[in-house]
């Protein structure tokens, strides 16, 4: 008796030693997970508001652009990172986000932008449970397989239902811009671009939250060795099954969120290079941390920009122009997997521990 | 009825293409376990180079000849000096590398030759209900996978390739240089995925003339099940027959879509593919 | 200095959050932006832009669009410029995905500032930055696409057409067709989008009760071309109305060739590109003791610009003067000259405007001009007919021993997109000399 | 003028990750020879074997002579061709596979595909039950035929020395006895050299010349083998009592 | 936690488990009483680690029963024992590499929180109150092990021992009432293994336990009844000592001069 109730104080006194000693990073690790992210996304808010008020309109897009590639990534991240399915195919998630919008938008103009979103992590999560269903006997590269099909197969429902999805043109519609009481203080694209990052943010919470704890912990248990968690007494397929409906919620509230900034959903918008390049830029940034997400996103914005800014320096021909930034991101792709398997996160970690070590 | 037949023999010729390629991919994931995403780019540059081959001499089973020699060269030189690094890293590093390299290659070939479309011949006569074209790429690949079943079965080489891949300590304890052998996987492989852009590309070369049969010859290998080679044909043949019917009397939209369908359903009743003898798995 | 800053982002996170709870699809009328400026115009540019796909499978018909308006734009600041101004034409690759569309045109009109945009490529892509360039106020010249939309100046003002619409000229296709093969059995092999879709509407106006098959293809499935020829094959039709793009027309008229399938071809101009398809189909002749212009020839078509196989028109030795001096490398093509006429005709709307353009200034050029070239048939940038080429005329291809090129079978013909009637469309064109677009 | 021993392994050790699994272990064998290695399970023998043909890397300051020449760190595929041939834990033979093949495998280094026939003759006349099984997958075998496949592939390559880790692993003891007699035949006959793995210590001496008894990577014990069954030490190192 | 008043927590009765044609294990039979050690050896092959893994469900006996807790177990899948109290430790130990020491621990803890998914996802409700149950029982545990200050490393930049260790508090973490040990002295030095045995006696007292193990000293010191298999049936059941003195058993495991052996 005496000596688990030493055992309990420990930890705790531990803990007490250590605010005390870190004081405000003390305090803030002592925080409950909840409110902890909850002030860290209003910081990150603020931060995007100060960003986007200080730059142009194009800076406004491309950094929403960021968020909702990073909310893409993040969700895939959740998935590949940390329950370590390989999916291909997110951007078929992507695609059903978007057309939910699209749909909402459409049909009922009056819905509130709230519900809107709602109904695209809804519809996701529906899709990601049929599929994550359909796959979760699956392994590896049939995994792969079969998500690879997924992003090429789905965008073809647009085309088979041209008259409710618009065929091959896709669907257009407009979206309210920033509230007329603001008029003047903030212009339309940088309203959208504080809506996408609050969207985003919200998602990030929640995946922050569910990664750090239990569930999160269950999914990495699982990528480590799937025995060992079994008999931990966690249940893998369902595990891997709410994996993949989190993802698919996240994928899809991507597509929702590009829809509305964009005001557009189109077949040819939801390729399995798409897919691909989301699964790419995971890996850029890094697997098993949500930071990884967001180097992960930035890279997909700002490397084909780089790119073609590079292409331009050179004054190169116009084929080698025109191809250049696809050549750029390949390359980068394959130096930094082989330089560092870990991802952008990874060397940065490294960095950080390295620095702190001296 | 005649629309049946046409729609039969037209799927068994696309067929035969993605089973090239679905083949391609098969021999590498046997070899390394890697599914190699560049083959396509591969393949897709040795097509070029093939046609640039033929554009200054002329001859079309030169270019041909050319695109086998550099698919297998270009095999050789991914396996060294891109997969060999990253092997016993996590399987996502090398899908990444393959993905890197499957950009960079598309990208190159549109940096030499441009993104437009190129008159690209056919190896045959391509006139007729089923054409010599169309029978030489039936032929083609059959002699290949015979040829491949021969190689295997019959010579020394095969012998190392096979136990170097299915267990590579017993391979090494037998003297065979495990190393040496997955890379000679790795061309051959590429070879045959050069076989397949020949006889994917025509009419029309471009640098994206192989994305479509880069989705099917992957849906064909794990169709088929990867571990087998005899199942990617088998994946390939009934994969291009499918969507043939579906594209005929659905609609050609919904080609995608079948594949997707048609590897669900396949996936939910044999999760390793058709043709995969099921292994118990170790714990 | 967290806690001002958590504030601001809370008072900020509920703003937004109230903002949420409001309809999401209501939009105020979007109006038009202030149009009394000279963005992009310096004292010696005028930067304008355009969004084309130079990369990805769309890439390979479309490339020489903006090859042909460059090289023109080069010619022209050769001589000169516009009042004394370089004309910086900027393509942006957006590879065909409006994503990607949207992006590259805030940029463009952002990023780079341009005086206004170009013959903007295809319908699902620039479909979705019209209201864009709209409410921006950046007029929105020339759009390459046929499709109905543009034609719409109560909604979309700074937005003008540029092609004839693909119902117009199907309805002048279908008529000639249902007037001189009163007993085809007519099958359609169309493109599954706007331009079958919209071509059909026209063609069902005068062939409906023709029609013996009906095909649909679509642009990312090649490999099944080879079994819609044989169904039109199967199913009798002996003259094949065509909406296609180029390659497609190929692979139509190669796997017909190949099957011993004969029908008389009626294709319309978007995938008619005579250079382009010898181009295309240049392997299949030589080995196989099948000429191309055998396969092509006869193939009745419709066209609105120039050809170069219409050796004798001013504009065609025109711009293949041009191509041969600032053109990229290859052979001059139609699609090429698409682009050069879009930039010869905006060089001139551009010159109308004055020597201190402003946007406004451009909108009034284009409204009050009367144009009289470089295309065929009249066209239409009035006040309130957006509508750009506003007919057709149609050729046939014919090629006999070494002789080949364009016989006109029916002169200019205009029309509405209605059940209007075909009427003659001539006017007098001007020769390149007598038009005013450079210095 | 002594002839150098076949095997000389002086000052082996290696590890797995923070391991130590094998610890300044030095061993002579001499042409001819039958040698135990013996210990508990986890003591290090199958690391020993491993080592010793290529498969493990050695730490610095090892040496693994054969036959006087130093093949130290040499790679395993590069080992069969100095005469060295290991049969694994298990006989790690190839399932998917024919009986044949894998025989064949055995013998695909050396040139000629005349000498490789006759040598597959010779070990099919060896193991009976093997050639009326040829053509079968090799996974189909039972567990005595599967270890005589084994053992025939690795007679294939024509080795100097043979490493064998436990032969008798999950048979029964009647094949165990068959396999140990063929060991001694084999010795009576070619001269060949044999270090043996065994967990069955008494089973494993009476067929071996000498021994040497491995406990957490160490040698703890060696002698003949008389002399080591009747040592205490190597009673305690297997059953703790 | 008061211990089963069942005399037996778990009851194993004519398990035979074949394989293709080869019996694995044959009409095997074993008893575990709560509060006790029981030692599970034999050579090589004798069918342990297919017993293991009848018991934790991985393979399924062709005929025989298991009984845990006086419920006969059918059809039980691996994640389902870990809530009737059974947990195991691993041959090659199968610690999460990429996850801290601590949090491998606390995954072993994981089915003693009770939030429901829902909270999982949000952080509300019980998450908070989970996690600090969790983390404090986690940190106990390595404590108990002696191994607290390792617990923000990754498994795999720790010496072996400590390795060892982290499994052991990750397998006892979440309280099992039945502890299934796979060979815990293997790669362990001396001294370790001493250590290693206080300590299995300590929480043997708590829990039944089932050791797999070859090392005998370990065996022999801390079991308080041991069954010896070979080629898949018990050969010897008892206490210690009977097995020491079972000449059978010497013979399994020191085999028997092949001159000396008459084929029956």
């Amino acid at each position: 008796m005496a000596s688990s109730l030493r055992r309990k104080q420990a930890p705790a006194a531990a803990t007490a030693r250590a605010s005390a000693r870190r004081g405000p990073a003390g305090l803030w690790n002592s925080l409950p997970v909840l409110p902890r992210h909850l002030l860290a996304a209003l910081a990150a808010l603020a931060l995007v508001a100060v960003l986007t008020s200080v730059t142009d309109g194009l800076t406004a897009l491309r950094v929403a652009n960021v968020g909702y590639y990073l909310l893409a990534v993040a969700g895939l991240q959740l998935l590949v990172g940390f329950s370590g399915q390989i999916s291909l195919g997110n951007g078929a998630f992507m695609f059903i986000g978007a057309y939910t919008t699209a749909l909402m938008v459409l049909y009922t103009p009056m819905a509130p932008l709230a519900v809107v979103m709602l109904a695209a992590v809804a519809a996701g999560c529906l899709a990601g449970m049929l599929v994550g269903a359909a796959t979760a006997r699956l392994h590896g590269p049939y995994l792969a397989g079969a998500t690879l099909a997924l992003a090429v197969g789905l965008p073809a429902v647009a085309l088979r239902f041209p008259d409710l999805l618009g065929g091959s043109n896709g669907l257009f519609f407009s979206l309210r811009g920033a509230p007329p009481a603001l008029s003047g203080l903030v212009s339309d694209s940088q309203w959208k671009a504080l809506v996408v990052w609050f969207v985003v943010l919200l998602a990030l919470v929640v995946l922050a939250t569910t990664s750090r704890g239990r569930l999160g912990r269950r999914m990495r248990a699982i990528r480590d060795d799937e025995a060992a968690a079994a008999t931990a007494g966690i249940p893998v397929g369902r595990t891997k099954v709410v994996a993949f409906v989190i993802s698919a919620g996240c994928g899809s509230l991507a597509g929702a969120c590009q829809a509305y900034l964009l005001g557009t959903a189109t077949p040819s918008s939801f390729t399995l290079a798409l897919s691909l390049s989301l699964l790419a830029a995971l890996v850029l940034g890094g697997l098993g941390s949500l930071w990884g997400a967001l180097w992960g996103a930035l890279a997909l914005v700002y490397l084909e920009l780089a790119g073609e800014e590079l292409a331009h320096a050179m004054g190169l021909g116009s084929n080698v122009a025109n191809n250049a930034p696809v050549v750029f991101f390949g390359v980068i792709l394959i130096v930094i997997v082989m330089a560092w398997p870990l991802g952008v996160q990874g060397a940065l970690s490294r960095l950080g521990r390295s620095l702190r070590g001296r | 009825m005649n629309h049946f037949i046409d729609l039969t023999l037209n799927g068994i010729a696309n067929g035969a293409i993605y089973a090239a390629l679905g083949l391609s991919l098969v021999i590498i994931y046997q070899a390394t376990r890697v599914v190699n995403f560049a083959q396509p780019a591969l393949a897709l540059i040795a097509v070029y180079l093939a046609y640039a081959v033929y554009l200054a001499t002329g001859s079309y089973w030169t270019g041909f000849a050319v695109a086998l020699a550099s698919g297998t060269l270009m095999g050789v030189l991914a396996e060294r000096l891109l997969i060999r690094p990253v092997h016993g890293r996590s399987p996502l590093s090398a899908i990444i590398v393959t993905l890197g390299l499957l950009l960079a290659l598309q990208g190159a070939a549109g940096m030499v030759w441009g993104n437009g479309d190129y008159s690209f011949p056919y190896p045959m006569d391509f006139r007729g209900r089923f054409s010599p074209a169309g029978a030489f790429g039936l032929g083609a690949v059959a002699v290949v996978t015979l040829l491949l079943f021969a190689l295997y079965r019959f010579t020394p080489l095969g012998l190392r390739m096979r136990a170097a891949a299915l267990h590579p300590e017993s391979a090494r304890l037998s003297g065979v240089r495990v190393g040496l052998m997955l890379t000679a996987g790795w061309g051959i492989a590429s070879a045959i995925g050069a076989l397949a852009g020949m006889l994917a590309a025509p009419p029309f070369l471009s640098p994206n003339a192989l994305d479509a049969v880069f989705v099917y010859g992957i849906a064909a290998a794990v169709l088929g099940g990867l571990e087998s080679p005899f199942g990617a044909v088998a994946g390939g043949l009934l994969l291009g027959v499918g969507l043939s019917y579906v594209s005929g009397y659905a609609g050609p939209e919904l080609t995608t879509l079948a594949a997707l369908a048609i590897l669900v359903v396949v996936l939910s009743v044999r999760p390793d593919g058709l043709f995969t003898r099921p292994v118990a798995r170790k714990v | 200095m967290r806690k001002p800053t958590a504030a601001l982002a809370g008072a900020l996170a509920l703003a937004l959050l109230a903002t949420s709870c409001s309809g999401a699809g209501q939009t105020e009328g979007g109006g038009v932006g202030d149009l009394d400026v000279s963005t992009g115009v310096t004292d010696d540019t005028v930067v304008i832009g355009t969004h084309q796909p130079l990369t990805g499978p769309a890439s390979a018909g479309y490339l020489s669009i903006s090859q042909g308006a460059t090289a023109m734009f080069d010619y022209i600041n050769a001589q000169g410029g516009v009042h004394g101004r370089r004309i910086d034409y900027r393509v942006q690759d957006d590879v065909y995905d409006p994503t990607q569309t949207i992006e590259v045109t805030q940029e463009l009109v952002m990023g780079e500032e341009i005086f206004a945009m170009l013959g903007g490529l295809g319908t699902p892509t620039h479909s979705k930055v019209v209201d864009y360039l709209n409410e921006e106020g950046v007029p929105d010249v020339f759009v390459s696409s046929g499709a109905l939309m543009w034609n719409n100046p109560e909604e979309y003002p700074l937005t003008y057409g540029y092609q004839v619409d693909y119902t117009k000229e199907a309805k002048i296709l279908g008529q000639y067709v249902a007037e001189n093969f009163p007993d085809a059995k007519v099958g359609y092999f169309y493109q599954n989008d706007d331009v079958g879709t919209d071509s059909q509407a026209g063609l069902d106006q005068y062939l409906a009760d023709m029609v013996v098959s009906d095909q649909r293809y679509e642009a990312t499935a090649p490999e099944a071309v080879a079994t819609q020829i044989a169904a039109l094959k199967e199913d009798g039709a002996d003259l094949v109305v065509c909406a296609c793009i180029p390659s497609f027309t190929a692979l139509g008229v190669l796997n017909a060739a190949g099957q011993d399938y004969h029908p008389q071809w009626v294709v319309s101009s978007i995938g008619s590109d005579v250079p382009t398809l010898k181009n295309l189909l240049r392997e299949f002749g030589e080995s196989d003791e099948l000429p191309v212009e055998a396969m092509l020839n006869g193939m009745i078509t419709s066209g609105y610009l120039p050809a170069t196989n219409m050796e004798d028109d001013p504009w065609t030795r025109f711009y293949q003067e041009v191509h041969e001096e600032y053109g990229a490398e290859g052979e001059l093509t139609n699609t090429t000259i698409y682009g050069m006429v879009q930039a010869t005709m905006f060089a001139r709307a551009l010159k109308a405007a004055g020597p201190e353009p402003t946007r406004q200034g451009l909108v009034d050029a284009l409204e009050s001009m009367e144009w009289n070239g470089p295309g065929v048939v009249p066209f239409a940038s009035s006040a309130d007919d957006h509508g750009g080429y506003a007919g057709a005329l149609i050729n046939q291809y014919v090629a006999e021993g070494d002789e080949e090129g364009l016989e006109e079978l029916q002169g200019p013909m205009v029309t509405d997109r209605e059940g209007g009637d075909i009427t003659e469309g001539a006017f007098d064109r001007a020769t390149p000399e007598e038009y005013d677009f450079h210095d | 003028m002594t002839e150098p021993p076949i095997l000389r392994i002086e000052n082996l050790s290696t590890r797995y990750g923070a391991v130590r699994a094998l610890r300044s272990v030095n061993m002579t064998v001499r042409r001819g020879e039958i040698c135990a290695v013996l210990g508990a399970n986890g003591a290090g023998k199958t690391t020993l074997l491993r080592t010793v043909s290529g498969l493990q890397p050695p730490d610095p300051g090892s040496r693994v002579l054969v036959d006087g020449t130093d093949v130290t760190r040499l790679p395993a595929e590069a080992m069969v061709r100095h005469g060295v041939a290991h049969v694994p834990e298990g006989g790690g033979v190839i399932a998917e596979l024919t009986v044949e093949e894998n025989m064949r495998l055995g013998g695909l280094w050396r040139a000629g595909r005349r000498e490789r026939g006759a040598k597959a003759a010779e070990m099919f006349e060896l193991f009976p039950p093997l050639a009326e099984r040829r053509t079968r997958h090799a996974g189909t075998l039972s567990g005595g035929e599967r270890q005589m496949l084994a053992i025939g592939r690795a007679l294939m390559a024509r080795p100097r020395v043979l490493l064998l880790d436990e032969p008798s692993l999950g048979l029964a003891p009647l094949i165990t006895r068959r396999i140990m007699r063929l060991l001694q035949d084999l010795r009576a006959g070619t001269g060949l050299t044999v270090v043996l793995v065994e967990q069955n210590a008494a089973g494993a001496l009476s067929v071996t010349d000498h021994g040497l008894v491995l406990s957490q990577g160490a040698v703890v014990a060696s002698g003949s083998s008389g002399e080591l069954l009747a040592d205490d030490r190597m009673r305690h190192a297997y059953l703790g009592f | 936690m008061a211990p089963t008043a069942l005399d037996h927590l778990l009851e194993v009765e004519g398990v035979t488990v074949r394989f293709g044609g080869l019996a694995a294990l044959s009409d095997v039979g074993l008893t575990i009483a709560p509060g006790t050690v029981a030692g599970l050896i034999g050579p090589n092959g004798a069918g342990k680690t297919t017993l293991f893994n009848v018991l934790s469900g991985v393979v399924r006996p062709q005929s025989g029963s298991i009984t845990l807790k006086g419920e006969r177990l059918r059809d039980h899948r691996p994640h389902q024992l870990a809530g009737l109290g059974v947990s195991r430790t691993f041959q090659g130990l199968n610690l999460f590499g990429h996850m801290s020491v601590l949090d491998n621990v606390i995954v072993g803890a994981d089915r003693l929180a009770r939030g429901g998914l829902p909270e999982m996802l949000t952080g509300l409700g019980r998450y908070q109150r989970d996690e600090r149950e969790l983390t404090a029982r986690a940190m106990a545990a390595l404590e108990e092990f002696g191994v607290a200050d390792t617990a923000h490393a990754l498994p795999g930049t720790l010496p072996y021992g400590v390795q060892k260790r982290v499994a052991l508090a990750r397998a006892l973490v979440s309280e099992p009432e039945l502890l299934l040990l796979d060979e815990p002295a293997s790669g362990l030095s001396g001294d370790d293994t001493a250590e290693l045995a206080a300590k299995i006696r300590g929480f043997g007292r708590r829990m039944g336990v089932m050791l797999v193990e070859h090392h005998m000293d370990l065996v022999m010191d801390v079991c308080d009844h041991i069954v010896v298999l070979n080629f898949g049936q018990v050969i010897c059941s008892g206490p210690p000592a009977v097995v020491q003195a079972d000449p059978a058993v010497a013979e399994a495991y020191l085999g028997t001069p092949a001159q000396e052996e008459n084929g029956d």
